[in-house]
């Protein structure tokens, strides 16, 4: 590629966090602006380009009928477009409320609820073509390198979808579930973080969400035996990737 | 997403209106709608904050006690921090747990890298571009190199403390309820303490640069609140105290400040009952705490020739400056005095209860409050993050500012207009959460 | 004299020879929390631990290891290998995985030898210690790789009361005693260790009959085990595998590795690096055109357990020592001992 | 003790374009020692690869009088993407070669049957050029090649030489043609073209490259003509990192790919093949 790849930041519903991420890029993010042209990022940008963009970043999930709107447009405007972070991919945290009927939600907030305009949060994958995702809560900044410099070399950028638990034994860790009998999600939850709660003396909750063919039936009998209640099992298959077919079924459907 | 516009509608009144669409270098999706008449009288005025909200108040219900932290979090990529102590501190005042010295230490330790890490995003990466023209970070970095890679640096080193202390930057691990998970080795606070000690000239630097950069000259006297305590700048403990004699414990805030829904905005309006809106966030801060600020900090705030107390929001930026250099003094002084001992997990024994907590987001005071049932699981949930407590006043500052500038260009009150939301700092994710 | 005692207190008589020398790894930690680590001072040293999390082939084949920088300069490139050229010293290494180490040794030499592996090999000392204490997990006392250890030392300990009868095993291993402080050896010495090596071999727990194992194994790729561990509810006493690779990545035999490239910022350098990898992976046996050779479980947990039972392309290198990391490791409880008498029908 | 997994600068000394996605490389490597000890069989195959891609295992199609050789290669992926962008003159790096290649001594004197699929002939034309070449030395021959689309086949330069080829016989069948196409041969699966077939069981080897579902079809038909596994080889693809027996993810029950195969005789690998 000769020409700088012109890349466009979006934001939907989420928190930012995975914008953040990039800017935490600290040390690397003068060169950054070498290899890539910014031109959409209104966090931290007044002049902005509407398009058309190599590759869109794609922050958040879809939770408002305009968002579907917005998220289509983008679409036709990219070459490449990807869920940065789990809010984009399914959801994430904020997709635990697509189990309480919309109105109840609403009325715990709002004392006018015919202002709100909000549906179920969904991944952006729901309304359109997804090229590529950087899973996590939020996803590594390496990552993000990682997938830039891929796309630049015009190849399939290395992001292993294994679990948790390869990285934990690369670090040495002792299991939680084996030595401690605290209910981890390592086992179904995809790598990509260094096995950082593992490794700081916690469970994994399952921020990077499910890894490749998960065996999320299994991990669930492992937390009955070591004592978890049905309904705490659901909470944390609830949560980061509730909506994912992975792990849509121990969620509670 | 869509495009910045100013439309000028030539009506009979000749009215000026004012379209912000979507306000730039700010956190989250807020638009301004405003319309001046001929006369400059400002006719009508919305800061629109159109983020949808995530009902976080509604979906938490139900959740685990011990989730509160990690779940809190989420409402913000920029200060999850605030959020997670917050939630702690709420969580174990329901519970009633203490946590021990070392634990509370580390809590500050942590708030305040990300007070730096905050602050220095806003000055330098979203406001800054203002004050010199430009229209981002990114193209300031061509005429001042240097200035771009003080921020860098001092922007990770609140990161670099953040990722020690809490795991990651960015939605971090180990602070849970009544103690840390992990606490980091000797050799690692050491390598940090270095880092402060070497950051101070670009915090000093940073004070100068803010309090030499020139600001719009608009004065307007409002209610200022922030937590305070007597013996240190409070952060994450404090009593809830304002320039007009409230002075209240973190439990009773709801007595004294209401919300109240604006039909053009997912962020809630706040105000203190019987009284108006209010301010909170590094200003407010700086001018009820004054004298908690560390001697280097105070002294750079004497030498930068602004008076405090200030009623200027734009001097919200030299506050932050001023606070950067006080969290680089005080975080030293934490890791000289932590005892680095690993804490064992005790067993927490779960009882109903209602618990809330006020702590100092670095945009101002951030209020969680929980029920809990026995079994700990949450029954209902109450946050009022500070941008839900700033919006109404931000609304007011900017009536007024228009009023002195209504004859300036319709492009030059928008910017202008723009530069005060930005003075404030707003996270509109968390004000709507 | 090829054989010597020392008290258990003068222990650091060793520890302060070996050091001079070498850069030294033992078990940290007692009980099964140990790992290995470099160890600097002799109160990090726990000899009287069960099992490591990793066994210490991460010091010959770690995790992650660099092969080689890459630099592009107007269209060549040059390369440069990175060796690590250490003298490094085991110290408490027990033998089932010296026994491991061994097969590994033949595994990686040959007709094509693995370099990276062979010259950190070639430049470690074996102190082995004798397991007078086993897990309940292990078992290596079935497969002739333990409790006490024959051969592939340089120095050998055995616990015998209060001291360690010292065995040499090698020049290496003579030469690094000569300058010690060490007390002359007793028939009585050698009766004590013969005496403990058969009590030890009374405290097992779990016991596999490996006779005509791979023959069987071979035979019984459509055994109903293989799909009650893949798919259905697990085999007695353990749930479904969740391949989560924990197994293959502390089994200290198990050797596979993925080879990557990462390149800088700039594009123009870079290091081809490799990193441990498992069969008990999806992405393991992936290929082109969205291919999978072993894409469901039923088939990547068999092929673990083949290569374990020495059915599979590991052949005997790669078979199973019995240190019984990977029952104890296993969130699923899978044991591999019980897969075994499932599959010859007992 | 040499690195094995040192890549050697080499040279793309020609390009031939084969279909949509599929080129044919000449290539050397630039240290001239290296290339004049160069030595490989057919069915052997090299890693070659770009710095900062990585590696794929490629097989060598032809060989040279001067050493140099020819690998088919179809873009798929990251390596082939990358080798697929170069122009003659370009450099890559390499090392090799690897594997066993087909059984050279046990083919002579007999009649040989080839069935390829796809990319699966380039593995076989060293045995083509080699019968072309020592005529005498073999039986009949019988060529076999089905590919996607006429316009997937590989070596169509080819093929009127190889229909020269004395006692032989050479037969094409395509799944499907697309309108507008010329095609005058078969549309059918590869084992669609076994009853026209030729060669017989006896004092005979077949011997299988393709798609892995294509050459277990293959060797079934065969079977039911009386053929017996060891008189079958196949050319096996697995994913390869090292293509020397280390890094283990070629392996296929108790053998290697890259070092006991890629060839194989169809008795030691059948259980293996499907359904592990
Ligand atoms: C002995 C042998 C001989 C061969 N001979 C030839 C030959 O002559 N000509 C030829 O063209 N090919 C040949 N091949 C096949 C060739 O090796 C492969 O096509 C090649 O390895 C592809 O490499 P690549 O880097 O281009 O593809 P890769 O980038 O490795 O991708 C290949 C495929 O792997 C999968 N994949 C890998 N990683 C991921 C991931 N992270 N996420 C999702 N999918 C993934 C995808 O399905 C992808 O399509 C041979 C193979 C062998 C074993
Ligand atoms: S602690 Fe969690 S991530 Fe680590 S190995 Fe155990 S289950 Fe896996
Ligand atoms: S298979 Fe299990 S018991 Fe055997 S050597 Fe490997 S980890 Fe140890
Ligand atoms: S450790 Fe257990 S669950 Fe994990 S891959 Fe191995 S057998 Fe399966």
């Amino acid at each position: 590629m000769n020409k700088k790849p012109t890349v466009g930041i979006f934001k939907f519903t989420g928190c930012a966090g995975c914008q953040l991420e990039l800017l935490h890029l600290e040390d690397v993010f003068l060169d950054l602006l070498k290899i890539i042209d910014i031109t959409y990022w209104v966090m931290v940008k007044r002049e902005n380009i509407e398009g058309p963009w190599d590759i869109s970043f794609i922050e958040g999930g879809i939770s408002t009928p305009q968002e579907i709107e917005e998220i289509k447009q983008i679409r036709k405007k990219s070459k490449i477009m990807v869920a940065f972070g789990d809010c984009a991919i399914a959801g994430c945290i904020p997709s635990i409320r697509n189990w309480i009927p919309q109105m109840e939600s609403e009325n715990k907030v709002y004392t006018d609820t015919s202002v709100i305009h909000s549906t179920k949060v969904m991944g952006i994958g729901e309304y359109v073509k997804v090229d590529a995702v950087l899973k996590g809560c939020p996803p590594h900044r390496d990552t993000f390198l990682e997938f830039i410099k891929a796309s630049l070399l015009q190849i399939r950028p290395r992001l292993r979808q294994h679990p948790v638990c390869v990285e934990c034994k690369y670090r040495d860790n002792e299991c939680l579930i084996t030595s401690k009998k605290i209910p981890c999600m390592g086992p179904v939850t995809s790598a990509g973080c260094g096995a950082l709660c593992p490794s700081l003396g916690r469970e994994c909750e399952g921020c990077f969400g499910p890894m490749s063919n998960p065996n999320a039936a299994a991990l669930a009998d492992i937390f009955k035996e070591i004592g978890l209640h049905q309904e705490d099992i659901e909470r944390k298959f609830r949560k980061y990737a509730g909506m994912t077919i992975e792990f849509r079924k121990e969620a509670g459907q | 997403m869509t495009e910045k516009t100013i439309t000028y509608k030539n009506s009979k009144q000749d009215t000026k209106t004012i379209e912000v669409n979507y306000i730039a270098r700010v956190e989250g999706r807020g638009a301004l709608n405003i319309s001046v008449t001929k006369d400059g009288k400002v006719q009508d005025l919305r800061f629109r904050i159109y983020e949808p909200p995530r009902f976080f108040e509604a979906f938490l219900v139900g959740r685990r006690y011990t989730e509160m932290m990690e779940l809190t979090s989420r409402i913000c990529g920029i200060c999850p921090v605030a959020h997670q102590i917050t939630a702690l501190r709420a969580v174990e005042n329901a519970i009633g747990l203490e946590p021990s010295e070392q634990t509370t230490d580390l809590r500050k330790l942590l708030a305040l890298s990300a007070h730096i890490q905050s602050h220095v995003l806003s000055m330098y990466f979203l406001s800054l571009p203002d004050l010199l023209g430009y229209e981002s970070f990114i193209a300031m970095a061509k005429d001042h190199l240097d200035v771009v890679k003080r921020a860098l640096r001092l922007k990770k080193l609140g990161n670099d403390i953040t990722d020690i202390v809490g795991g990651r930057a960015v939605h971090p691990v180990t602070a849970v309820v009544g103690r840390f998970t992990a606490i980091p080795s000797k050799n690692k606070f050491q390598a940090i303490r270095k880092e402060l000690v070497n950051a101070k000239k670009d915090a000093l630097d940073t004070v100068e640069l803010f309090s030499n950069v020139e600001i719009p000259q608009f004065v307007r006297k409002c209610e200022h609140i922030a937590i305070s305590d007597p013996k240190s700048y409070a952060i994450n403990n404090g009593r809830f105290r304002s320039n007009e004699g409230l002075i209240i414990h973190e439990s009773e805030y709801r007595d004294y400040i209401s919300e109240k829904q604006a039909p053009y905005s997912t962020a809630l309006h706040s105000h203190v009952k019987t009284r108006d809106s209010f301010m909170v966030g590094p200003l407010p801060r700086v001018n009820l705490n004054f004298e908690q600020l560390s001697a280097d900090a105070k002294e750079a705030a004497k030498q930068s020739g602004v008076k405090f107390p200030n009623f200027n929001p734009f001097v919200s930026h030299l506050a932050r400056a001023i606070e950067v250099l006080h969290s680089i003094d005080e975080s030293i002084d934490i890791i000289d005095r932590l005892p680095l001992k690993e804490e064992g997990n005790h067993e927490i024994v779960c009882r109903a209860g209602f618990g809330a907590a006020i702590t100092e987001a670095p945009r101002g005071s951030l209020y969680h409050s929980y029920q809990l049932d026995n079994n700990g699981i949450v029954r209902k949930a109450d946050l009022v993050p500070p941008t839900a407590h700033n919006a109404n006043n931000i609304e007011k500052d900017m009536h007024d500012l228009i009023g002195i500038i209504s004859d300036a260009t319709i492009e030059e009150i928008k910017f202008k207009c723009e530069m005060l939301v930005r003075a404030y700092d707003p996270c509109i994710s968390c004000s709507t959460h | 004299m090829n054989a010597f005692t020392i008290e258990k207190k003068n222990i650091h008589f060793l520890f302060d020879q070996f050091r001079k020398d070498y850069k030294i790894y033992g078990p940290t930690k007692p009980g099964y929390e140990s790992t290995f680590e470099e160890i600097t001072s002799i109160d990090q040293l726990h000899l009287d631990y069960h099992s490591t999390v990793l066994p210490p082939k991460k010091i010959f084949h770690p995790p992650h290891e660099q092969l080689f920088t890459f630099l592009k300069e107007k269209e060549t490139y040059t390369t440069k290998e990175i060796f690590l050229e250490e003298k490094t010293l085991l110290f408490g290494i027990h033998p089932c995985d010296v026994h491991a180490l061994l097969k590994l040794d033949k595994f990686f030499s040959g007709e094509f030898t693995d370099i990276y592996y062979l010259k950190r090999r070639k430049n470690t000392c074996i102190v082995a210690l004798n397991c007078v204490e086993p897990s309940k997990y292990s078992f290596c006392y079935s497969l002739g790789t333990g409790p006490f250890l024959e051969e592939g030392y340089d120095i050998l300990l055995t616990d015998i009361g209060t001291e360690y009868l010292i065995e040499i095993g090698s020049d290496e291993g003579k030469k690094l005693l000569e300058k010690t402080t060490v007390e002359k050896v007793t028939d009585a010495d050698f009766h004590e260790k013969e005496r403990r090596q058969k009590l030890t071999e009374l405290k097992f727990k779990k016991h596999m009959n490996t006779q005509w194992l791979p023959q069987i194994v071979s035979e019984s790729l459509n055994h109903s085990v293989w799909s009650d561990l893949g798919e259905r509810g697990g085999i007695a006493g353990s749930h479904a595998c969740l391949s989560c690779g924990s197994c293959s990545l502390v089994c200290p035999t198990c050797y596979c590795y993925d080879v990557y490239d990462t390149v800088d910022i700039t594009l123009q350098k870079g290091i081809r690096a490799r990193e441990l990898d498992s069969c008990q992976l999806l992405e393991y046996a992936e290929v082109a055109m969205h291919g999978n050779f072993r894409s469901d479980r039923t088939a990547r947990i068999r092929h673990w357990m083949l290569c374990k039972f020495g059915a599979a392309a590991g052949g005997h290198n790669s078979g199973c020592v019995g240190c019984g990391r990977c029952i104890r490791v296993c969130p699923s409880k899978i044991d591999i001992t019980q897969v075994a008498r499932i599959l010859r029908g007992e | 003790m040499k690195n094995e997994y040192m890549a050697y600068p080499a040279v793309v000394k020609k390009i031939l374009k084969e279909s949509s996605n599929t080129n044919t490389y000449t290539l050397a490597f630039v240290n001239e020692e290296k290339q004049k000890n160069f030595k490989a069989l057919p069915g052997q195959f090299m890693m070659i690869g770009i710095f900062g891609i990585g590696e794929a295992a490629l097989s060598i199609c032809k060989i040279d009088e001067d050493g140099s050789f020819s690998t088919t290669v179809r873009n798929v992926g990251n390596v082939t993407n990358t080798i697929y962008q170069l122009k003659e003159g370009d450099k890559l790096n390499m090392r090799g070669p690897y594997g066993t290649g087909w059984p050279l001594e046990e083919l002579k004197g007999k009649d040989i049957l080839i069935v390829a699929g796809g990319i699966g002939l380039p593995p076989l034309r060293g045995i083509i050029d080699l019968v072309q070449k020592n005529r005498k030395n073999y039986g009949h021959l019988e060529i076999i090649y089905g590919a996607r689309t006429p316009e997937d086949m590989v070596f169509k330069y080819e093929f009127g030489a190889w229909r020269q080829i004395k006692n032989s016989r050479f037969d094409l069948t395509v799944d499907t043609v697309s309108l507008g196409s010329k095609w005058e041969c078969k549309i059918g699966l590869v084992t669609s073209c076994f009853p026209q077939m030729k060669t017989r069981n006896k004092n005979s080897i077949a011997l299988l490259c393709g798609p892995e579902i294509m050459m277990r079809f293959a060797a079934k038909c065969l079977e039911t003509i009386g053929f017996k596994d060891n008189q079958i080889y196949v050319s096996l693809e697995r994913r390869m990192k090292c293509g020397f027996g280390k890094c283990g993810h070629c392996q296929i029950g108790p053998k290697y790919v890259c070092k006991d195969g890629p060839v194989f005789s169809y008795d030691e690998i059948r259980p293996y093949i499907h359904p592990l």
